[in-house]
């Protein structure tokens, strides 16, 4: 017993296990509150303090770039754009109950077995010895943006795509049909 | 017209029904420091848009015809002024006419040209705050400032000649309260120079930037016809093209003598009617004031200023109504008399009451920030739309 | 690496190593983040208190009035009288709030505007972290406010908060667009994303000119850098909120927008975070397009501007003669005055970070007295206007400015 | 909506331009005032000069008051109360109120005053702290002891007069 504890203090006194504890509290319990939250809006805003400390494994891991990217990406664009459709959609100012009924129970209840094992395979597969990489410096992007356009030009192309058309279609439906 | 209207102003079925968003509800005022005083306006939006605004008034009701009914009329004059209080001596005026035309009591010629020159400062006062406050509606503060400090010129003037500086109670049922000097006669002339200088001024910092007409034209636009229907008058009928202009088609108080242009919106810069229009047809209207006031300095006749009238007025039975033209409109003055001291009955037709009534037909399907545009293009002013 | 926090960690440790031998590294290093923390508070304290005082001062003198004069002479001590009001303010929470995202929200507009300065330099070596991804950094974490700023949209329960918060997160996302462009062009240009490595390539010979002065400058080196710069200023002024794009706050027609509701030291946060995201715009501005530390005032050693300045006297010294003479002392004097600088080591780093700092807060000051002026002048846009600006001017002008950039890069590569 | 003019890229440039040419206009505008002089004077320690005609504060000059009450019924609003030792001419005036908080500084009451002795002065701060205080005594406070005074002599003046008219008769 007494072994583990100062194994523990030993881990805990280097500064980058501190800080994994840290964000992992701070990510765990935002994503607590995301997903237990009766308010759809403070879900939404827990969900950004997950995302940031998604940003913090990133930058601990060494790869700056990710983070930023992470924080531009998910917290810039896609949480902005949830908390867009949140905040227009529903009645201002009354919280939200959720409606369950025992359709969504069963459906959400399928949904997260098979979440689940994803998860659980994810976990047993995964080669978990990551480090900071070796030799690479810490942001430097010219590395990714030769990958991208080198050896993941097909992949990178098919999502910008992707996303394009997406674009197109959106424009489509929000179209006003007026003529 | 309204259905056809209806039909062209209503979103689409199908867009309504597709990407439909939770409508609000928003009260913009009485406490709101767009609304140009204690006017609440309930507004329906759905995002940015407005879906429909209601004004709602009566904030500053002071029961001005009543009381107005139970004074003798020389001490119901100065509630008169209190009734718009940007153009006091217009609204003095037109009660002064109303009483004299009903009374058959004759004004001296010189008293006739202070009242123009009266009523025509406080037109470029009232349009110069009309002006300012435009702007800060759209959110420039400056212009305001330099409104202000021509306006108060303007103010000086009257203060010299009438006493106040705001609420002037300069016309008298006979005539005017003072008499003109040799000193405000220079400094009216001093001021007519400042105000055409600045005025090109104005512009480059307002009218013609690109922000400015971006927001106003095309905004809020009222066509002839609405015009005519809703009872618009003063700048905002004669911004929708309607050259219509108490001065000129029924004169009164020697108007007829003096060589004016009566401006009209053309859609310079968009739409005729559009806000920027009601804008511009002000603007001018400030310089056809000063080529007014000017003719009626040079002109002016020596003689008596106040013609005596009894103590106690008594106005023969009958009633009499006399349109004039306030700076925001037509105002008159409907007074019903009974030969008594006081008037059985007054009632005043408003124009900013009555532009006032156009809101919610204009302010249909705009975005939020349109509402304040065009309720300030209307220059309303809450004291005489409330009494 | 010579970022500020490692020096000073690296120099702690070396005086105080007997007694830090025993504490973890990690413990020195957070006093010393904490130690820089505080210094950019105290710097965005500042840049509110000076903010506000030459904000009312030039806007009392646009408007043919005096601004504030009373509190101390000229009104110096106005900001703080207004700050000490703020402190001892009520604080009131509206009674249908969300508490949460009430009391979150300005902590996390503050913390959003103060993420910045982290990367900021003030000059060659005055910087808190010298980050390889300095410029995707800056740009990245607006996103933070923008969160921020829809938590105090939403958490007072206002509907006024509600739009403001809306258009401000509309807004701010939509020039993070082109503001990136910009950032783009001067990354293609320069080759770097970061902010001291981009200030040294415009120092870097041009035109001929070993030291091309001024004429190093972005804006100079590249009409699209040229062009960026104006759009990289308008779009600032667009995602701080600032007049002619305050609509978020618009007092005409929201009555104050997303702080409609706060009060007190709250609101003193939300007002702090507007002034320091000013101040990084312009700061980034001066940084990435107008030279950085470099000129207009020449730092020693580099020999900046005295190049431009003998071509200058030469070129006069065939008509007036006098005047190359005075040019000439000129040059004399300012190069002396180096030399006897340059002699020492120690006052030589010091007098150039300082002229360094002069100059990369000068011109950023300079910009910031744009924003007040123009603040001062226009009204404001619409929000579809604001939109449409962003996406049909900004957003093509600039991709047109990355691809000049992009050819320009590849026909002269530096 | 409406349809997509053929010159629309023409329209769009010289709408960009006018933007940025508009600007500069209004930003030259106001750089130029900024170097200007101000208009607004420094308030306290500068005074505006207010011109004689100015509305503002009543003065009475008692002395030349006769207790027309002209004044008074001349008010639209009634804010003037006056109370006297006597009657017209020889009448004394005791109490003198206005009340600001209801004056309209319309000039009526000066106006009808006969012998001018009721003027609006050119004194315009009229800050009160309290309610009370919008109620103004212009006349000269006066004691019990005056008012008799007064009214003895008026009484006697009275009574002097009558023993001269009653006398007078008499004496042709």
């Amino acid at each position: 017993m007494k072994e583990i504890i100062v194994r523990l203090v030993q881990i805990l006194s280097e500064g980058t296990n501190i800080s994994f504890v840290l964000i992992t509290v701070l990510v765990l319990a935002s994503a607590t509150v995301a997903a237990l939250s009766r308010s759809v809006v403070q879900a939404a805003f827990a969900l950004f303090f997950t995302l940031l400390g998604m940003a913090g494994y990133y930058v601990l891991l060494g790869s700056g770039f990710l983070a930023i990217t992470q924080i531009v990406i998910y917290v810039g664009g896609i949480l902005v754009l949830l908390m867009f459709g949140i905040l227009l959609t529903n009645r201002p100012l009354q919280r939200e109950k959720a409606d369950a009924g025992r359709l969504y129970l069963v459906a959400g209840a399928i949904g997260a077995v098979l979440f689940l094992g994803v998860l659980v395979h994810v976990i047993v597969a995964a080669p978990w010895a990551v480090g900071v990489a070796p030799g690479a410096p810490a942001g430097d992007v010219r590395p990714i943006g030769r990958l991208l356009f080198d050896r993941y030009l097909l992949a990178f192309e098919v999502a910008g795509m992707t996303l394009l058309l997406c674009l197109v279609g959106a424009a489509y439906l929000v179209r006003r049909r007026d003529q | 017209m309204s259905e056809a209207n209806v039909t062209e102003t209503a979103p689409p079925a199908s867009r309504r029904d597709s990407l439909r968003t939770e409508e609000m509800l928003l009260n913009m005022g009485p406490q709101h420091p767009s609304t140009h005083g204690v006017l609440r306006l309930v507004v329906r939006t759905d995002g940015e848009m407005v879906r429909e605004s209601w004004p709602q008034i009566g904030f500053l009701h002071r029961c001005f015809e009543k009381i107005a009914e139970s004074l003798p009329y020389a001490q119901a004059l100065p509630y008169a002024d209190r009734m718009d209080y940007l153009g006091s001596v217009n609204n003095g005026l037109a009660f002064c006419l109303g009483v004299e035309k009903l009374g058959a009591i004759e004004v001296s010629e010189r008293a006739a040209h202070l009242r123009v020159i009266a009523a025509e400062l406080n037109r470029i006062a009232s349009h110069l705050i009309a002006f300012g406050t435009y702007a800060l509606d759209l959110g420039a503060f400056t212009p305001f400032i330099y409104g202000f400090r021509e306006r108060e010129m303007a103010v000086s003037i009257l203060e010299k000649l009438s006493g106040g500086r705001l609420l002037y109670h300069y016309p008298r049922i006979g005539g005017v309260a003072n008499d003109l000097t040799p000193e405000i006669a220079s400094d009216i002339r001093a001021f007519l120079v400042q105000m055409r200088k600045v005025w090109p001024e104005y512009n480059a910092l307002l009218s013609d930037n690109q922000i400015f007409v971006k927001r106003t034209a095309n905004v809020g636009v009222v066509t002839r016809e609405q015009a005519i229907a809703w009872g618009f008058t003063g700048p905002c009928l004669r911004a929708s093209g309607v050259r219509f202009d108490l001065r000129k088609d029924q004169p009164y108080s020697l108007y007829e003598r003096f060589a004016f242009d009566v401006p009209i919106g053309e859609g310079t810069k968009g739409t005729t009617g559009d806000c920027w229009d009601r804008y511009w047809v002000r603007m001018v209207e400030i310089l056809e004031s000063c080529r007014i006031v000017e003719q009626a300095l040079d002109g002016i006749p020596e003689g008596p200023v106040l013609t005596k009238v009894p103590r106690v007025l008594k106005l023969p039975k009958g009633e009499v109504y006399v349109p004039c033209e306030n700076p925001r409109g037509e105002l008159g003055f409907y007074i019903v008399s009974d030969g008594d001291p006081k008037a059985l009955r007054i009632k005043s037709r408003g124009p900013s009451f009555c532009n006032l009534s156009i809101v919610n037909e204009i302010c249909r399907d705009v975005l939020l920030a349109d509402v304040v545009a065009i309720l300030g293009s209307i220059d309303i002013v809450l004291g005489e739309v409330d009494r | 690496m010579d970022d500020i926090i490692l020096q000073f960690h690296t120099s702690a440790v070396a005086v105080l190593w007997p007694l830090l031998s025993k504490v973890p590294t990690w413990i020195t290093y957070a006093v010393a983040y904490s130690v820089g923390g505080c210094v950019v508070l105290g710097w965005i304290a500042l840049m509110a208190i000076v903010g506000t005082y030459g904000e009312r001062r030039i806007a009392g003198f646009i408007q043919v009035r005096y601004g504030p004069n009373r509190v101390g002479p000229q009104g110096i001590f106005q900001p703080l009288a207004d700050g000490i009001k703020l402190l001892c303010k009520e604080d009131t929470v509206p009674n249908v709030a969300n508490r949460a995202l009430f009391f979150v929200a300005p902590v996390l507009v503050l913390l959003g505007a103060m993420i910045p300065f982290a990367v900021l330099p003030f000059s060659e070596r005055i910087v808190l972290t010298n980050m390889e991804l300095a410029l995707y950094y800056v740009l990245a974490f607006q996103a933070i406010e923008v969160i921020g700023i829809l938590m105090a949209g939403w958490g007072p329960g206002s509907k006024w908060s509600l739009y403001g918060g809306m258009r401000l997160a509309a807004q701010m996302l939509s020039y993070e667009i082109p503001l990136g462009l910009c950032a783009l062009v001067i990354i293609l240009l320069s080759g770097s994303l970061n902010l001291g490595e981009i200030a040294r390539w415009q120092a870097g010979p041009f035109l001929g000119m070993e030291h091309p002065w001024i004429f190093g400058w972005a804006v100079f080196r590249s009409p699209a850098a040229l062009i960026a710069f104006f759009m990289f200023y308008v779009g600032g002024l667009a995602a701080t909120k600032r007049a002619p794009f305050d609509l978020p706050e618009a007092e005409s027609e929201l009555v104050a927008g997303y702080h409609t509701e706060y009060a007190g030291i709250r609101f003193a946060f939300f007002f702090m975070a507007e002034y320091a995201a000013m101040y990084v715009v312009c700061a980034m501005s001066a940084i990435l397009f107008l030279g950085g530390w470099h000129g207009p005032i020449p730092r020693p050693e580099t020999a900046e501007g005295f190049e431009f300045m003998k071509t200058w006297s030469d070129l006069i010294q065939a008509g007036a003669p006098g005047a190359a003479t005075f040019v000439d002392r000129c040059t004399l004097f300012v190069s002396s005055l180096w030399s006897v600088v340059s002699s020492n080591d120690g006052i030589r780093l010091i007098a150039r970070e300082a002229i360094g700092a002069a100059n990369v807060v000068g011109k950023s000051f300079f910009l910031y007295f744009v924003m007040i002026w123009a603040r001062w002048t226009f009204p404001r846009i619409r929000i579809d206007q604001v939109m449409h600006l962003c996406l049909k001017v900004l957003l093509p002008i600039g991709l047109g400015c990355v691809i000049w950039a992009a050819v320009q890069v590849v026909l002269f590569p530096h | 909506m409406t349809r997509r003019p053929k010159n629309a890229f023409r329209l769009y440039c010289t709408d960009v331009w006018a933007g940025i040419y508009t600007t500069c206009v209004g930003l030259g505008v106001t750089i130029r005032y900024l170097f200007g002089k101000n208009v607004t004077m420094l308030y306290p320690e500068v005074r505006p000069e207010i011109p004689p005609t100015h509305r503002g504060l009543h003065a009475l000059d008692e002395s030349k008051c006769i207790l027309c009450r002209l004044c008074a019924t001349n008010c639209p609003v009634g804010c003037i109360a006056i109370e006297s030792a006597g009657k017209g001419k020889t009448g004394m005036v005791t109490r003198y109120d206005v009340d600001y908080s209801q004056c309209l500084f319309c000039n009526l009451c000066a106006e009808a005053c006969p012998t001018k002795c009721l003027r609006l002065t050119e004194a315009y701060s009229m800050i009160r702290g309290r309610r009370e205080d919008c109620v103004l005594r212009l006349a000269r406070p006066k004691s019990q002891s005056e008012i008799d005074e007064h009214m003895v002599k008026l009484a006697r003046r009275e009574a002097e007069k009558k023993a001269a008219s009653k006398e007078a008769p008499e004496t042709p």
